[in-house]
């Protein structure tokens, strides 16, 4: 037994010192009938055999180290720097616990505190919170905390919103009465808006990978009286205008491009944002900067009256454990790539997408569905079913795009592929990817 | 040890920590500049100064890797070093939630076995791995008491039970969720009061949150009478799982009466908390609420493993599959053990707790004498009459003692509660250890109660001002904010 | 901090920390008693305990990645992190020396490929990778002159001309290969003397180890006269390349006429100093010298590489094919950076020393006042005189400045001397602080000379008895030793 | 540069407060003609190029997660549980240098301590050093103190020792003019060595792994006045008589084995253990326990007198850099694994190779060629060579055991295969060698 240190000779120490005389002794209070019913569990595994058979599990998936991916969609293979693993990996870092007692935790908190730092200055808002679950969640959690704040029970949300993202939408307003409402956010009038909004909810770049002109909403927004909430990559804000600059209420982001693998989809983290004046109104965790008895800095957990630990049924939200370790390898990540690092990242995906896009145009039968500009991922339509399309491309190594055909986000049109590019796409994937579709075609 | 000054104050304009491929096929017409941002203030920093940044800052924690940390309801226990080898492999690390089925069949066995492994070990019939954590379980399950209900047509349930004992998040939910919440006051022996629980059942009782055992530490003895209460009114069982650690291998909720449950990976299962998260809360629930899970699940067909909705669903809660770095360390952990190895986990784990009620409990009060499971909650209540020191004082003077306190002042229904789970990865010496630190102090509560009271002294950093913190919040840093005098350098000085 | 028990003070009889397969196929008859040891006392602790020992350990260690390390001739620059990832691949870490060769093609490609790049870097023909650090370098490479000398029948060489500012291993290493060493004394400017050299040459020099930079981090201006005179007296050059850092990408070691010399790995390349090791000293030399490598070197036929023998080879100096872990990570390193980035790096290192140089001379003495290479040695000469204060206190009270003091009293040719080598991966800015530091502690020895004299005063300890640790040795723990009564939590409790 | 830190500006403005106006000016000492000459070196990459550069380049070799392996000979493949890795890569261990400083290293003086410790109780000897490169080399200085203390020039080593560490002996021996002698170590007599030996040297398990009976050897060789030097397997000490049961005056062993990835041969573990008499005749480092100003417990680097930076020509060794890293993971390993780990480990490579052997010996055409008992690694006589063996092996997914046909430590025979079993051996691995050997038959 390699995690129970206590031998069978200590347990029976311990047992004598408690008063008892056996391990049953301790179920007294439980009734016989319900001990030790049968379970039916795999039988256990030394750690080598155990590392064997996992990575041999492993080995079925085919993986982005050996195939050329082109898959986005809300996870993105981006870079990651060595030195943020070796940093998340730090022991002191990911087995602690939420930093409840300060004294032992600066560590943690001061990192979260540049967490928040970094998030707002990458958004350009006021405050940020220290993590939510992702982005669907997040965005759930800001709709609530539009509609706690506005009083209002309506909230509209651009079709082209990632489909998850309006699912978890849907399912956190349904639990507070919310109506959510898709409805295109290219508002011209604020009387476009009835009374009862509380906010809008576009997402930048939409789902589609299209860069929209956003100047202006929040002031349309605002004059209904809703509340305008961004919903951004961050890595597009390399280059793009900030929620801050947009004049968002609340911006709610994906942190997982911010170096952090895709693993299967989680986990991930959801930046959250707000101004200033809805500070007291936001859900999650925040670190502050205070002073210790004698009077020097110091963090702390703080505004706590927001949670669910003290505040219970009346808490912003029911969120306690968050998602630390990744908002650190986030941290690490926007520390180490710098506002050049950002901008750089930003700038290669702009650019290889749209190679690959040109490329693809040019083949027969394919056409390119998102409008200019766009950022990093692109709607294709493909003369074939992108499903057919992506089981053929495996075989050469390549994991193609996502099917997107007959989706509300594409209106319903069939033979979508929405394909992505990121600074780890290279020519030579770009190539094999390309030779393959023109094989395909013959 | 020295402050370290934030990565703000640090680096210099124009300065590099990337390694990035310079901008190439770069044909693309350049973005207009009404979509382009103003200049972004991040540090400019090498990767020299960021790894020294945030390994000084790492030394500034404590953590299980660094000691004992008995934080009651948390189950800090060694996280395993096996399974971050294991989960940083390139085929659960790099790959991508909407590949082909094809390509990720063996991601989706190990959810599908997981799923089938928590359903065993529950006792239940079905398993989502979807919700990221603890609460997002709890939101998840409550939702699908409510699903079933409006399913069945039975939609005036609107009201929750949950007892005075709960966790935060079990109130919390009920709100999130759209509930009323009626609170039920514990009964003398730390229990449910089956009068209380009567009383409050109705046709309007949707169902009841309980944690077994409950968050002092105890078993619910009445369980199978009250989840019999609560179906007979027509309500459904949600199981606070965040205790199984005392269960697990040994005792099925399922067989408690439960019919829908939360499973805290990041505890039972020592997924690490990594300072706050990420966890992973797992859905388990019997089969008439099947149907109403977050999709999709994991099913098996031949030998292929595919995605499925449920029939019902509620929707989703979280993108993706779920937190699924967690799903492969906790599934890692449950192919390491075996049955026998979770057995031992549970039953060293209450051996631990109960090994330090019986040595303190003529020290510290405590509340209930009972038998505990996991985790024991002692009160400094006793010590705070004579002396004035309250458990404030005794969780920082603890630290003093090179450990992490107890959760301090929860449950609410504990006067100065002290709620300590040692969990079964800490040794009999190290809760000798421990059990002697408490009894040191609260010999010096008596004998010299105001160094217990400016406790910690050992610490680089005395105990922190959260009144002005909450009252003047600070909460991002600005270039106009005042930098700290005390440099490493001053600091690490001979006064 | 507090003081953490020898792992021999931990644990208990029969607990266990391993995770292995049962004993499995035995049917193999059980080994006669003749054959078998008696019981093995070490100690039986948890992998939780092992992990938190170890990380309690490193946390009393400085390190590169916790600060500043301007510890002269060592080169104590940034260790990349992606070398660290490159490593542990399972194509470089899972691999066996002795396997076919067609198996093992990415391994020799990279073997040969760091041979090519390292002779470009010091302008030589050919490299060995065998030696594991520069003193088996320096070996290695002293015994190919002797089999030079030896093949051409010229074996009355028996002497090996060393500067008396060499590093330790160089005299060391003429020993190991059976010569005489004469020592050079330097001339007044810290170069070689030439009279001194040119009354040393005789037909008895086999040859003269040399370091260019030399370890008072200045250039041998006269470097292509040594040669000349040390070749026409029949003797070859060898080139100590430990300060390899100082010239790559500008300057050659070859062209300076060096026939043969050691690389470290470790220093120039940045593979990781591990708190001692290991480190990788691959020789370099002209084509009259290659023969006598030690074997096998990897050779290219056709797209094939191969492992072959040179044809008058010294033998083996170590075992299989070299500190290949390291080989991987300076290669990492040289693709990495590329030739630009190399000579950003000795200019970086060389501006960096010298900056320090321009802003302490004023403050401590400096020995030779010349533009300097990659390091710099200063002296406390004049603090001694003045206050007594030595090097040595100098050096411990830097130590509270939070940073590692520099090589002390080395080179043997400077009192009191201060050898500081800050490298290129350091910024400005934390020079600023060390020299802001050594300023402040000339004139603390001034105003509070006993303060500096019995610093460190922010570790936790003290400065070590290291006369009676030499006088009565105690090298290994037994468990009738005292135990510490310093236990942790005494430790950290307040006084 | 992101090694580099400071910027062009920074540079002109570090060059201008020394005095200087250009980078040019650094090398006024160095003669013109020796600057900047041409140097070819492939072009940079960035990060995430290089990384799968070299992923590209490491999977051009077939390794010992992906094949079944049946190498040893001195590189084994033995189980390294995950902390050990966790451990060494510990930033304050792996980016620390040697412990000159002791208030700022007690971390590695402690552990070294602790692995000298475990070295002594592992081999049964007073005494052990700090490490020394490798077990080869550290044979080579074992050797050169032997004939130091014995003032004597010849040392005798048996034949089947390991052919690399005769190689290196040979070398270190050639340094300091002492002269090897090849013969059996099976001494009856102490009157079969000549009064002129120095030492004499066994492998134990010997290089085609036989287990040798050792004992009574010490005493003969004692009585020549020479001192006997075990070359020992760590792992095997988990079963065999120490060298301190033997009574050897120096134990050499390749720590390797204990918890070191294989990694293509280095870096590796030279262990170097002594009686107490012989310690200050050590080469090598040696940490000890001492107290600070104050009293407490501390560790330094002592008996420094015998190294290379005090005592120059007259050290007892040149070694600088030692192998510390992987000491500390041989450190960790042996706490780790404990008594009873060790034993275990030692005991599956015994049944296991036991196993196979008796599984080859029923296949026609081999035959077993090391004498009972062997512990992990045995020569087997092959039907046909067994380098086309391995070559048939590996396209089965199987790397075989060395060929050491024709080779003197067996005598010049011919066809012969030395193969090594560790735990790691399944018998699924195995059952697929057997197959592919029977096909091969076929
Ligand atoms: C009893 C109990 N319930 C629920 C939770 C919430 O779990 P999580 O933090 O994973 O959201 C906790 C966490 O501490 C808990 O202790
Ligand atoms: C000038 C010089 N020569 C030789 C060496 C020895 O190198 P190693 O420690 O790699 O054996 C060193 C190491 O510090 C050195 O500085």
């Amino acid at each position: 037994m390699v995690y129970t240190p206590n031998t069978e000779a200590q347990r029976q120490e311990m047992l004598a010192s408690i008063g008892l005389t056996s391990v049953h002794d301790l179920y007294q209070e439980v009734p016989a009938s319900l001990l030790d019913p049968q379970i039916k569990l795999p039988p256990p595994l030394s750690e080598p055999e155990l590392v064997a058979e996992m990575r041999r599990l492993s080995e079925r998936n085919a993986d982005a180290t050996h195939n050329a991916i082109f898959l986005g969609a809300g996870s993105y293979n981006h870079f990651s720097p060595s030195a943020v693993y070796r940093i998340m990996s730090r022991s002191e870092f990911y087995t602690a616990y939420t930093p409840y007692q300060p004294e032992l935790s600066q560590g943690t908190l001061q990192q979260i505190y540049e967490f928040q730092t970094l998030v707002c200055q990458l958004t350009g808002m006021d405050v940020a919170n220290a993590s939510m679950y992702d982005a669907a969640s997040a965005l759930g959690e800001a709709a609530v905390m539009a509609s706690a704040i506005t009083r209002r029970k309506k909230v509209v949300i651009s079709p082209k919103t990632h489909p998850e993202h309006k699912a978890v939408l849907r399912t956190y307003a349904d639990g507070h009465g919310i109506e959510v409402i898709e409805r295109d956010a290219n508002i011209k009038e604020s009387s476009e808006l009835a009374d009862d909004i509380a906010c809008v909810i576009v997402q930048q770049p939409n789902f589609l990978g299209e860069i929209r002109d956003l100047d202006g909403l929040a002031e349309k927004v605002h004059a209904a009286g809703a509340m305008l909430i961004i919903v951004f990559d961050p890595i597009s804000l390399g280059l793009l205008k900030t929620p801050g600059e947009l004049d968002a209420d609340i911006a709610i982001g994906e942190g997982q491009g911010l170096g952090v693998p895709m693993q299967f989809g989680g986990p991930y983290c959801g930046l959250f944002a707000t101004k200033e004046k809805y500070m007291r109104q936001m859900p999650g965790r925040l670190a502050g900067m205070t002073k210790d008895v004698n009077g020097k800095r110091g963090y702390v957990l703080t505004l706590q009256t927001r949670e669910q630990h003290i505040r219970r049924e009346k808490a912003t939200s029911n969120i306690c454990t968050n998602e630390g370790l990744i908002a650190l390898a986030a941290t690490a990540y926007m520390c180490l790539m710098g506002p050049q690092g950002l901008k750089r990242v930003a700038e290669i995906c702009y650019q290889r997408s749209h190679y690959l896009a040109k490329c693809i145009a040019g083949l027969p039968g394919y056409k390119i569905v998102s409008r200019e500009p766009f950022f990093k991922e692109f709607a294709v339509q493909t003369p074939i079913s992108p499903t057919e399309l992506n089981r053929y491309l495996l075989r050469q190594g390549v994991i193609g795009g996502l099917d997107i055909s007959r989706r509300p986000e594409v209106e319903g049109e069939d033979n979508v592929w929405l394909l992505c590019v990121t600074e780890l796409n290279t020519k030579e994937q770009m190539d094999r990817l390309l030779s393959a579709l023109e094989g395909i075609g013959k | 040890m020295s402050l370290e000054p934030l990565i703000f104050e640090k680096g210099c304009p124009g300065r590099v920590g990337f390694s990035l491929p310079q901008v190439d096929m770069d044909e693309a017409p350049p973005l207009d500049p009404k979509y382009l941002r103003e200049g972004l203030d991040w540090p400019e920093v090498a990767e020299n100064e960021v790894m020294r940044h945030f390994v000084r800052l790492s030394q500034k924690n404590y953590s299980i890797d660094t000691g004992f940390y008995p934080l009651g309801s948390c189950t800090m226990k060694y996280n395993p070093k096996v399974h971050e080898d294991v989960a940083i492999m390139p085929g659960w690390a790099h790959i991508h939630p909407y590949q082909p089925q094809e390509s990720i069949q063996g991601a989706l066995q190990v959810q599908y076995e997981l799923q089938e492994m928590l359903a065993e070990i529950s006792g239940m019939d079905a398993v989502t791995l979807q919700p990221a954590a603890g609460a997002q379980g709890e939101f998840t399950g409550i939702l699908m008491i409510r699903a079933y209900h409006r399913s069945r047509g039975d939609s005036a349930r609107d009201v929750i039970l949950v007892p005075d004992s709960a966790h935060g998040t079990n109130p919390a939910t009920t709100a999130e969720a759209g509930f009323k919440m009626i609170s039920l006051k514990s009964g003398p022996d730390g229990s449910v009061d089956l009068d209380a629980l009567a009383s409050a059942l109705s046709e309007r009782v949707a169902g009841m949150m309980l944690t077994v055992p409950n968050t002092l530490g105890l078993f619910e003895p009445n369980i199978l009478k009250i989840s019999e209460m609560v179906h007979k009114a027509g309500g459904l069982m949600y199981g606070d799982g965040a205790n199984l650690n005392a269960l697990v291998g040994h005792i099925r909720p399922g067989d408690l009466g439960f019919d829908v449950m939360h499973i805290n990976l990041h505890k039972t299962f020592t997924t690490p908390h990594g300072g706050g998260g990420p966890g992973s809360g797992p859905v388990a629930c019997r089969e008439l609420l099947a149907p109403f899970m977050p999709g999709p699940v994991v099913a098996r067909e031949g030998d292929k493993y595919v995605l499925v909705e449920p029939a019902q669903t509620i929707g989703r809660v979280k993108n993706f599959w779920g937190n699924f770095g967690m799903h492969v360390r906790a599934y890692t952990y449950i192919r390491h053990l075996g049955l026998a190895g979770l057995q031992r986990v549970s039953e060293d784990a209450i051996i631990n707790a109960n090994y330090i009620r019986a040595n303190l409990q003529d020290t510290y009060f405590l509340p209930y004498n009972r038998v505990c499971m996991h985790e024991v909650v002692l009160s400094a209540r006793n010590i705070k009459q004579e002396t004035g020191i309250r458990t404030l004082d005794v969780a920082k003077r603890l630290i003093d003692y090179g450990m992490h306190p107890p959760t301090v002042y929860f449950p609410l229904i504990v006067e100065e509660a002290l709620m300590i789970e040692p969990t079964e990865t800490e040794s009999k010496e190290t809760l000798d250890t421990f059990i002697s630190a408490m009894k040191d102090i609260a010999r010096e509560a008596h004998e010299d109660p105001d160094m217990v009271h400016s406790a910690p002294h050992t610490t680089e950093l005395g105990r922190l001002d959260e009144v002005s913190a909450a009252r003047e919040p600070n909460l991002r840093w600005r270039s106009t904010q005042p930098r700290e005098e005390a440099a490493p350098v001053a600091e690490a000085r001979a006064s």
